[in-house]
């Protein structure tokens, strides 16, 4: 449990929790509140989660990527109002190497988006708010997305 | 149907995000029959006042995880009807 | 200029160079100093450099990646004695979506790797000291070091 | 060959890493001859006293840019003899 957190996040937390003297390879993915998206103006977003289902999926996330890769993982996922720039999610993989590292974070990073019950709700420019869907009608629609997701 | 001590006789349906919106509620209690399928709830809740705007396709996790349309869904079940992610 | 450095390597310098309103990814690699090498066990390095070559390459790798991919990258490598997981090298890349700064974070630390003029000594644990030699024998040579670098 | 007042009447070869241990030297001023190559530069320093190290497909910047073994030095360039690359 842990993965998510109302308070902003520290990056040196995760990365304590993943760093060690045999691994000298760490990739760090950050993903910031951008101030747009789908051609408007964002001026804040609030996230919120199927807490408990989250957490579930956010650790088997870790377990599965660290069975896959000689690494160690760490992320956290903030929930609430966030304005422009803030660390929505960050996720830090540790490898002996860069190679696995860099694969295993870009490997976290996607599964996230595909598997974690969060949702966001953004505030735009001219005063109204939208829920995103990744999946609808303007936004890329990715293959992956259709049918069921492969728990 | 003869439900036991233990159980209780509802079963728990979490609404997120837009969907709670559209249905404005967090939650249903429905009552448990016999025999019922994540697709039976799906149904019963896209037939509810705003519940058109759910998708047939809609996500559906049983007790914390993902469950097929075909799945049975038993008293004491919490079921979520989860809108598309938007995590990340 | 100012990509070496004999002071402690500060993350949140490099990422304020790149970070901005419109910029949601942001993809950080951080190479550690490691306790092993070869088969043995490190206990300390030292970096040195041909430092004006050092500079111009660096800045000739973040101007070539930032004119590949929409992002703007910052980098910074350490000289001098170093300890077991201090950081080496760090490289920041924001952009607008992931899989640019992924790539473009990728490119620089294999670039970085390959042409910028910076030698290592390593010291182990039973007081001998080596200077590594990625290409040398035991080394995993990689095709991409034989003959010229294509500057 | 008649030199420049402007230029050095030498070409300053620097050393680094494992070549100036080998060398024990960091630098060598080599006195400027007309038609001198990078590779001229480079026979000339493995010819000396623990030159015999430095491999024959050894890296050269002159003037802090990579140049091919046909290169031309010219007086007052920087030559440098690069060991193998071990950033990062």
């Amino acid at each position: 449990m842990g993965f998510l957190t109302a308070d902003p996040i520290r990056l040196e937390t995760l990365m304590s929790q993943v760093t060690a003297p045999e691994r000298g390879g760490v990739v760090t993915f950050l993903g910031l509140v951008r101030n747009h998206h789908g051609g408007r103006s964002v001026i804040g977003l609030e996230y919120s989660a199927y807490e408990p289902m989250a957490e579930l999926v956010c650790h088997q996330l870790i377990a599965e990527t660290e069975s896959m890769w000689p690494v160690r993982a760490a992320l956290r996922h903030r929930l609430g109002r966030l304005g422009i720039g803030e660390v929505a999610v960050a996720i830090t993989v540790a490898g002996h190497h860069r190679d696995e590292a860099f694969t295993a974070c870009r490997h976290l990073i996607e599964e996230l988006k595909r598997r974690v019950p969060i949702w966001k709700r953004e505030t735009y420019a001219d005063g109204t708010e939208a829920w995103v869907d990744p999946t609808g009608p303007g936004a890329v629609r990715s293959e992956e997305r259709e049918g069921m997701i492969p728990w | 149907m003869a439900l036991s001590g233990t159980n209780p006789p509802t079963i728990r349906v979490r609404l997120f995000a837009r969907y709670a919106e559209l249905l404005g509620a967090e939650y249903l209690d429905l009552p448990a029959a016999a025999e019922t399928t994540v697709s039976d709830i799906l149904a019963h809740v896209r037939a509810l006042p705003g519940g058109a705007g759910i998708g047939e396709s809609t996500l559906i996790a049983v007790n914390l995880k993902q469950a097929a349309p075909d799945f049975m869904v038993m008293p004491g079940d919490e079921v979520a009807v989860l809108p598309p992610l938007a995590g990340g």
